[in-house]
């Protein structure tokens, strides 16, 4: 197992890079201006020079790996400094965002908090309602109640967030006044009063983005129960007189989680790219907005920042998956 | 209370909700059960065996099924009480307290992801209400009684760290743990080895006798009843045909039914005298008489030295640290029109010789010739031409077709394969493959799940035979067959020998069709040939310590001739896996008699 | 996250007593077992209704999708409510020849619906296609070539890493001009969506497809195949796909959903069909900002989506039973 | 009372990336940013301008601007602080203009210091700016929220290149308005706490303001109208329904104030068809048919301006036929402009000989049909606008089709993109335009024929129509020249005639800004020639 992480992880190195070097071509080909939010009527030979200012006169290879080093080299120096308070990175120049003329990753920490409040939490709650749910419409199945699932949960995959998003403030925030349609990320949890208005402004996007991720992993759960349900060892489990409740909670449970957490981990990376519409909708700002917003300014060292630190996510996830399917079970042996 | 059944069933019928209606399980069955005996339930597959047996512990309503009539009495404290109108609550009492149950697939009885220590302690916490360690204190107890070695060990280990007998042998004693009066054992030991069954049943015998535990022991082996059965009751199509004490059973069937089940039964020493393979008589069925079939001394495949290792790949580099010995030196010839038959015990690496033979797995070195050729320096396209005339048919008539297509295109697609034949004479030459293996034209559009196991098995014949082969290389051809089945398709393996002249690598463990098909035999360890002479001189003159063993442990489809756990011993086969460094030694044999050779050099055992 | 969704029924043992029911057509029975499947019936016949509905119903009806009236006409006809209306608001401003009202430009929104049914169909269906072409050929190439495994994985990852907005304005860098001038605006715009949803939308299925490759590559019957001489070529079509069959309808059903609704998010980003060519998500889309005055605008493109969805979703669960023997022969 | 009303709220749908306005043009920043750092005059609602740091607005007249016209004395209030306490002196002034002009800082705002010789500071509240040549109009310098001055001690290590690295500066920058940075955190949100330093006592009422930015212009104007969550909403370009609808929750009005701002769409004088080499298309004219007025003018007759104002902007869109509609006296009246004519362009198009010869109800001008791609940036009213406008044209027998483009690259100086609107690679497009201040020289000055863009000039330049003609040129280089007010209302005006006559642009709709204010704010006086909020220092709480 441990040699297996090891090598995947040296693998990722090379994969990594490539991946970099893509999204970077990539952006690089797409059309796009930092001066498209400048207003008309400043004139076009001003912007070329801040357009020059900003370093996009520089050829592309000199760009990429002047990106390289900041990225890999000068960021961790300056995560280090940080730590332990020492200054290898004094005078450095970090990867800049366009818009903000500030680095990048200070930018993206900020984000991470609201991002992972607000996203996080619906997973967790989406994973807390569609596990029972799963479980339980397998165990039975064909029955009212995995019906009435399978039907609310293809509903909830096949509204939009921007339709159901709008629609719960409609309803909470503009009819009842319950919530608030803006999410304020200024806010700071102190005491009881200020968790309870957290929890008020988290409610409406946790709640959009709960129904969806609800929607995938019942299925998931469901029909991994199914395939565990008919296995000899669950009659072995019952001809020693466990009782239902030990049978299905424990022996067969035990066994489904291990496809659906692996899938779970999966869906990870997406809790850190945060949610793009539902940020969009409720005004959370998280990571998500960060990179429309950047893509649309065509802040350049934002989106490629931010896309790579999506993709690591995604390698170093793909791997924990792997890893965990390993220790979950037992017969899985990497070498 | 002696005098009392333990448990009785009584016109038990058992009826499950299907698409297409109710389908009948168990139509009506009755025996009893006595304290301390062993009640034998034989029949073939699909006769009700495991439902009247799931049916005691109420656990077909889990799988769809309804007990539709009769009574399940079983004795609490001498009241007779009905299972079948018991609540949930009693029958969890019951289960694993008074009955106990042991499953016929030991790989997947076991929860893979559960030590077996918590699975052993699970039911003694339940029903003893033992504490933790206690529970554990027993279960170590238990698994000593059941001679697992190194029982501390194995509590903490999880089930496929164990051998397949092992596993089984956990099983067992979780059904013993709660000390049951009644243990059912549905098929305890058809997944296994002869080796390891022999093992297995002595230690049931033996688990019977210290507790005086009823027994019902299901299986559809005769060979095993008459190892273990007082009494027997013979099932067929969800009803009880016969009843009666063992030695009655097999010297004076009654029923029709029974008769033809013991005649397709093939006994070991039966052939003794007869230097050529016969086929069986089989009751109840229109037979050609055929001849002992004698074959040719023509070599038609000459196999030497043949070696073939698998890589075990680790290390950060994913270099090879490692070989798998699955085949190390064998050299033996096959003769046109006969049989030469590899036996041994699992994983000693008999498929991957015949795999190795076709080229299905690349040997590592040696020499296969096939009349004359060498086929191993073959090209990928001129080993594509040579396949027409090695065909192989496998072990798992379920998993080796395809589910998803119609028989007639599986048996026509080595056909189109080659171009051998176009349009409507396909159809025809697939027809007349169907008549050669005695299958009527209409299964020809259907899937392989609406056929029966020897059905299936016909058809990886004719699909094999359709290219119309020299050899056929037929791995555990019959080892999943019901044992009726079973002679008919070795009926109409040796058939095809003698109509067609067909050569066949029989690769099996059951020593006693072996004996029944072969002209040949080689007997493999360790992926080594220990010995190997006509079929006649091995069986009766086996010379290699390994044959001695094995022929030692198979049971005797005779309840006079009776084996104890004395007569065993065996050691558990070593790892065929070595370092990169190990150089097997050559193998050396010595002609004990002619034609008869046996390895002198290290074997391994 | 869509990864498969494996639904199994409760498994046989044993085997049933010799079936001596006579020998029908293949596609006989795929029909029957079909038939028998109550929610995969509803579905099929709604899915049908539907396309029948946008594909015929701009022909039959009497407004044009795209017609804007002009002068006073304009003010008469804009912002009708649909005629059910009637029911509760008898006083608001309806008419019977635009059963389903009118939007804020007065044109007509049945007419609307239907055409972008039309769109919204036609792109979820070729999109979902194009996806599940490509994942099951990554999927199967992976899994059952050893050596391509490890590259193709890693694509894999490079893909689900690949932000969708850039890919979509590169495209259009590269390929709108020549595509609109080869096959015309409309066509090109379609043939490019199709396509970048098609191609951002294949991982997880080209994983799952992977997944099932790998087991069945070790079951015994393509041991066979290569036994009885078939090439890889033939192994993998004859063999290994109908056997991965399940999973990939699967995804084909979430597909089509992504699809749609990926295709309307596309031109709430700007880019997409040409402003006047209604699909279903842009309709919604657009309708959001005036929910509360005109929620049918809402309503009617959502509730389509999601009863295509569904209707898919259970035609799928149908047609994998129907094309699976195992459960065929049940 | 400073601080006695609170809090106020205010929300931008596109959220403030930077407070240095000049590392950054965007609208946005700059109106972040005014809330912290001030100009020495601007402009009030009215388009007058006030003193703001200075003394006085310095004239010809008050001896403040030499009558060369090429000096301006600039006198600073006495008394004024930084909001750290120190004092805000000439020498920050002349600092804010040597860090625009750093050749390698990438000022956003260098136009506002063009034709500056030099700045000097004769003494610590005096600020002489010397211009190259005579410049009849010399307010760009330290003018309104464009061009507000930044404390010296604070950027001074910030010149040039490195201006990027003093991110703490550039997001807190120390200024003399009423509010000072707390926290920023860039896209999101601002939080300001009123300045104590703040040169009137009494202000700003408000003690907080929150600033948040983010989202879309319906989900602001509802966080205000309907919710009553805001205060403030800026720019809520919402079609008039919605507006209304939203209105009716009673917590909150729109104001609606109006600018030079036009929505207009502009006509290819080269010809952009896709079969010409890239270096050719929309390069060489003229076009095929949109050159001949017979079509332009039938184009504009055809569309029903009122209608268009009604649809997408209700109380904050005008009808106008005018390049620039305000100032008011720079306006040209242009007859028939709020009335659609359908009759009268059909009538003209045929008068003119462009019919529809093939019967397929497309018009043909020398054998071209009038089919015309019609391109805009992505947003619901402009898309309105499309069509309804495609269905008018219909009736005149052009043939529209329609393209939206997102709006990032639409307006992105890309030059690798097919898309922007420099490129124009369609027959006509639709956007809106419009020039800082009151003086409407440079911006007429985009109709000019060097000013097309090219790919020589890598498609950079400010005359999209590519419209070229000598009699125009000749004028404004008249304009240029020319210092008396009443001769450049004349000149002007006569660009302005000009270029709608010889098929420049069609203008639709005089925009104006709508914003939201709730019901409880006071002092709000929406500015459109200048920031929003210059004034919230007044701002206050009503009951
Ligand atoms: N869950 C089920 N659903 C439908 N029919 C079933 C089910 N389980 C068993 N049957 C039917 O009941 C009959 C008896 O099956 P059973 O499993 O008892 O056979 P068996 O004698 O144990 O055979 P084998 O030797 O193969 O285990 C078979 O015809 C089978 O088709
Ligand atoms: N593809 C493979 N890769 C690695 N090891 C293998 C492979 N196939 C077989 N082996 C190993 O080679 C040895 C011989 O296997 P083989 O299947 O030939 O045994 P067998 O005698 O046919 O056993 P059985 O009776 O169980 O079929 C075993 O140890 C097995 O684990
Ligand atoms: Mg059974
Ligand atoms: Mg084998």
């Amino acid at each position: 197992m441990l040699t297996f992480t090891i090598r995947r992880l040296i693998l990722a190195v090379p994969t990594l890079l490539f991946i970099s070097l893509v999204i970077f071509l990539l952006l690089e080909l797409a059309p796009g201006d930092p001066m498209a939010q400048v207003p008309l009527t400043v004139p076009p030979e001003v912007k070329e020079k801040m357009r020059l200012a900003l370093g996009l006169g520089e050829p592309l290879h000199i760009r990429f790996w002047k990106w390289l080093v900041q990225f890999f080299w000068i960021e961790p120096q300056v995560l280090v400094d940080h730590i332990f308070g020492t200054s290898f990175s004094a005078g450095d120049l970090r990867v800049i965002s366009w818009q903000t003329r500030s680095p990048v990753m200070d930018i993206v920490i900020q984000r991470l908090p609201q991002t992972l409040w607000v996203v996080g939490t619906a997973y967790v709650v989406a994973i807390l309602i569609a596990l029972p749910i799963g479980i339980y419409s397998a165990y039975k199945q064909y029955s009212w109640f995995d019906q009435l699932g399978t039907f609310v949960s293809m509903v909830g995959f096949s509204v939009p967030p921007f339709f159901s998003g709008v629609l719960v403030i409609v309803i909470f925030s503009v009819q009842l006044g319950w919530f608030p349609s803006i999410y304020d990320t200024t806010h700071k949890v102190t005491d009881w009063d200020s968790f309870v208005v957290q929890l008020r402004q988290m409610i409406m996007p946790v709640m959009v983005l709960a129904l969806q991720i609800t929607a995938q992993l019942s299925r998931f759960m469901r029909a991994s129960m199914l395939d565990n349900l008919n296995q000899d060892y669950v009659r072995t489990a019952r001809a020693k007189g466990l009782g239902e409740y030990v049978v299905v909670m424990v022996h067969v449970l035990r066994n489904s989680m291990i496809p659906v957490v692996t899938v779970i981990a999966l869906g990870i990376p997406s809790i850190f790219g945060g949610a793009i519409i539902t940020e969009q909708v409720f005004k959370v700002n998280g990571i998500g907005q960060l990179l429309i917003g950047a893509i649309e300014a065509n802040d350049l060292p934002m989106v490629q920042t931010l896309t790579f630190i999506f993709a690591v996510l995604i390698v170093s996830f793909n791997l924990i998956a792997d890893v965990l399917y390993g220790i979950l079970d037992p017969r899985i042996r990497y070498d | 209370m002696l005098d009392q059944p333990i448990a009785s069933i009584r016109g038990l019928r058992v009826e499950f909700e299907t698409k297409d209606g109710p389908v009948v399980g168990v139509e009506d069955v009755s025996f009893d059960i006595n304290p301390g005996e062993t009640v034998c339930v034989v029949g073939e597959s699909g006769s009700g065996k495991s439902v009247s047996s799931l049916s005691l512990m109420r656990l077909v309503e889990f799988g769809g099924g309804t007990i539709a009539g009769g009574q399940l009495l079983f004795d609490r404290d001498g009241s007779q009480q009905d299972l079948a109108k018991g609540d949930a609550g009693l029958m969890r009492h019951i289960r694993g307290n008074e009955i106990g149950m042991i499953f016929q697939e030991p790989m997947t009885a076991l929860n893979p992801v559960f030590t077996v220590g918590r699975q052993l302690t699970e039911g003694l916490r339940l029903h003893k209400g033992l504490d933790k360690a206690a529970a554990e204190a027993r279960a170590i107890e238990l698994l000593k009684e059941v001679r697992i070695p190194e029982a501390e060990r194995r509590m903490k280990q999880y089930p496929h760290e164990l051998s397949g007998g092992m596993r089984q042998r956990v099983v067992i004693a979780m059904a013993m743990a709660c000390e049951p009066r009644l243990l059912i054992a549905d098929e305890p030991t058809t997944a296994l080895d002869v080796t390891i069954q022999a093992e297995i049943l002595a230690l049931m015998d033996r688990l019977k006798r210290e507790t005086g535990t009823a027994v019902m022991f299901i299986t559809h082996d005769m060979a095993v009843v008459a190892q273990m059965a007082d009494r027997v009751v013979v099932m067929y199509r969800g009803n009880k045909v016969e009843e009666g004490p063992v030695t009655e059973i097999f010297a004076n069937p009654q029923h029709d039914y029974t008769k033809a089940l013991l005649a397709a039964v093939p006994r070991l020493g039966e052939m003794r005298g007869k230097p050529f393979p016969e086929p069986m008589k089989l009751l109840g069925q229109e037979q050609t008489e055929i001849p002992p079939i004698a074959g040719t001394n023509e070599v038609l495949l000459n196999v030497e030295n043949l070696v073939t290792r698998f890589p075990v790949k680790g290390g950060l580099l994913r270099r090879t640290v490692s070989n798998v010995h699955a085949v190390e030196d064998v050299s033996f010839k096959v003769f046109k029109g006969q049989t030469l038959s590899l036996v041994g015990e699992s994983g000693c690496g008999k498929s991957t010789c015949g795999r190795s033979i076709l080229r299905l797995v690349e040997p590592l070195s040696g020499k296969v010739e096939f009349e004359g050729r060498n086929i191993l320096g073959l090209s990928p396209d001129a080993m594509h031409k040579q396949r027409q005339d090695m065909q192989m048919i496998f072990q798992d008539p379920f998993a080796s077709l395809n589910p998803q297509m119609v028989l007639q295109d599986q048996v026509a697609e080595p056909m189109k394969n080659y171009g051998l034949a176009s349009g409507s004479e396909v159809m025809d030459r697939v027809a007349n493959l169907f008549d050669r293996v005695q299958l009527p034209r209409s299964f020809m559009r259907r899937y392989p799940h609406e056929m029966s196991g020897g059905q299936r098995q016909r058809i990886a014949i004719a699909r094999a035979l359709a290219l119309n082969p020299k050899l056929i290389v037929a791995d555990e051809a019959v080892s999943a067959l019901d044992v009726s089945v079973q002679a008919q398709v070795l009926n109409l393996m040796m058939e095809l020998q003698s109509d067609l002249g067909l050569s066949f690598l029989f690769i099996s463990h059951d020593m006693a069709v072996v004996e029944r098909v072969s002209h040949q035999v080689g007997v493999m360890y360790l992926g080594r040939l220990v010995e190997i002479g006509p079929r006649e001189r091995v069986f009766e003159n086996p010379a290699h310590a390994y044959t001695q063993a094995l022929m030692q442990a198979v049971p005797i489809a005779d309840p006079t001739q009776r084996k104890s756990e004395r007569d065993l011993n065996f050691k558990p086969i070593p790892s065929p896996i070595h370092p990169l460094s190990y150089e097997p030694d050559p193998s050396e044999y010595i002609e004990v008699e002619p034609g008869h050779f046996v390895l002198t050099t290290d074997s391994g055992y | 996250m869509t990864e498969a969704v494996k639904i199994e029924g409760p498994q046989k043992t044993g085997i049933t007593a010799e079936p001596e029911k006579p020998a029908r057509s293949q596609w006989g029975e795929v029909w029957s077992q079909f038939k028998s499947h109550r929610g995969a019936l509803i579905g099929g016949i709604l899915f049908l209704l539907i396309v029948i509905g946008v594909v015929f119903g701009p022909l039959v009806y009497w407004n044009d999708a795209k017609y804007v009236p002009t002068g006073r006409d304009f003010i008469k006809l804009r912002d009708m409510r649909p005629i059910y209306h009637m029911l509760f608001d008898p006083s608001a401003k309806m008419d019977w020849a635009y059963p389903l009202g009118t939007d804020n430009l007065g044109r007509d929104t049945l007419a609307r619906l239907m055409f972008g049914g039309r769109v919204s169909l036609a792109v979820g269906m070729a999109a979902m296609v194009l996806a599940l072409l490509l994942g099951t050929l990554v999927g199967v190439l992976s899994g059952f070539f050893k050596r391509l495994d490890g590259m193709l994985m890693r694509l894999t990852d490079l893909f689900l890493a690949l932000p969708l907005l850039p890919m979509i304005l590169v495209a259009a860098v590269l390929f709108r001009e020549s595509l609109a001038l080869s096959i015309g605006p409309e066509a090109g715009v379609f043939v490019l969506i199709v396509c970048l949803i098609g191609i951002t939308s294949w991982m997880p299925t080209a994983r799952i497809v992977r997944g099932d490759v790998l087991a069945i590559k070790e079951r015994e019957f393509v041991l066979a195949a290569r036994s009885i001489g078939t090439r890889p070529s033939g192994i993998i079509t004859r063999h290994i796909l109908p056997n991965v069959m399940s999973p990939i309808m699967v995804s084909a059903t979430l597909g089509i959903a992504t699809a749609i609704i990926t295709e309307s998010s596309l031109s709430f980003l700007g880019f997409g069909f040409p402003p006047d060519f209604p699909t279903w998500g842009r309709l919604l889309n657009d309708s959001v900002d005036r929910m509360v005055l005109y929620p049918e605008r809402v309503v009617w493109p959502g509730i389509l989506i999601s009863l295509t969805v569904l209707s898919v979703n259970y035609l799928g669960d149908g047609l994998r039973d129907a094309l699976d023997p195992r459960i065929r022969g049940r | 009372e400073r601080g006695a009303d609170g809090q106020v709220n205010i929300i931008y749908w596109q959220a403030p990336s930077i407070l240095n306005s000049f590392l950054s043009g965007g609208t946005k920043d700059i109106e972040a940013a005014s809330l912290v750092i001030e100009p020495l005059a601007r402009y009030n609602s009215s388009g007058e301008m006030v003193p703001w740091l200075a003394e006085e607005v310095p004239t010809v007249a008050n001896g403040g601007v030499s009558e060369d016209l090429t000096t301006i004395t600039w006198k600073i209030k006495p008394g004024i602080l930084w909001s750290d306490g120190s004092a805000f002196t000439s020498e920050d002034v002349k600092f804010t203009y040597e860090y625009c002009t750093h050749p390698e800082g990438g000022c956003a705002q260098l136009t506002k210091f063009e034709g500056v010789k030099s700045v000097e500071t004769p003494d610590d509240l005096t600020v002489v700016v010397t211009f190259e040549g005579a410049t009849p109009f010399p307010y760009g310098p330290f003018v309104g929220g464009e061009s507000p001055i930044l404390q010296k001690a604070q950027f001074s290590d910030c010149m040039g290149a490195r201006a990027p690295e003093c991110t703490e500066a550039n997001f807190n920058p120390i200024g003399t308005g009423p509010f000072v940075v707390e926290e920023f955190k860039p896209n999101d949100v601002i939080t300001f706490v009123a300045n104590e330093n703040y040169r009137d006592a009494a202000k700003p009422a408000f003690g907080r303001v929150l600033f948040k930015g983010g989202g879309d212009a319906t989900a602001a104007g509802r966080s205000v109208l309907e919710t009553g969550e805001f205060d403030y909403a800026w720019n809520l370009q919402l079609a008039p329904d919605v507006i209304a609808s939203m209105e009716a929750a009673g917590k909150g009005t729109a104001v609606a104030g109006f600018g030079p701002l036009v929505e207009r769409i502009m006509l290819n004088n080269t010809d952009p068809n896709p079969l010409l080499d890239a270096d050719k298309r929309s390069v060489v004219g003229p076009h095929p048919f949109l050159s001949d007025p017979a079509v332009y003018k039938a184009m504009s007759m055809a569309i029903d301006r009122p209608l268009l104002v009604e649809i997408g902007y209700g109380k904050a869109g005008k009808v106008t036929c005018s390049w620039v509609p305000a100032p008011a006296v720079y306006a040209v009246e242009i007859e028939g402009c709020d009335t659609q004519d359908i009759a009268g362009a059909n009538a003209m198009l045929d008068a003119a000989g462009i019919v529809d010869t093939d019967g397929d109800g497309v018009r043909e001008k020398d054998g071209v049909p009038l089919k015309i791609l019609y391109q805009t940036s992505t947003n619901a009213v402009r898309q309105d606008f499309q069509a309804l406008i495609k269905q008018w044209w219909s009736e005149i027998g052009i043939e529209t089709e329609l393209r939206n483009i997102s709006g990032s690259v639409f307006f992105g100086g890309d030059p690798g993109s097919p898309d922007t609107f420099q490129k124009f690679y369609a027959d006509v497009e639709m956007y809106a335009n419009t020039f800082n201040g009151t003086d409407p020289q440079s911006y007429m000055g985009n109709g000019l024929c060097d000013k097309a863009p090219t790919p020589a000039s890598q498609w950079q330049g400010e005359n999209i129509s590519r419209f070229c003609d000598e009699q125009f040129d000749a004028i404004h280089a008249e304009l240029s020249a020319t210092a008396d007010m009443g001769k450049r209302v004349e000149l002007a005006k006569q660009l302005n005639t000009i270029i709608m006559e010889k098929g420049g642009m069609i203008p639709l709709v005089h925009r104006g800004r709508l914003s939201g204010k709730a019901n409880t704010l006071g002092g709000v006086d929406l500015n459109v020639w200048d920031s929003e909020l210059w004034n919230i220092a007044d701002w206050h709480r009503m009951n």
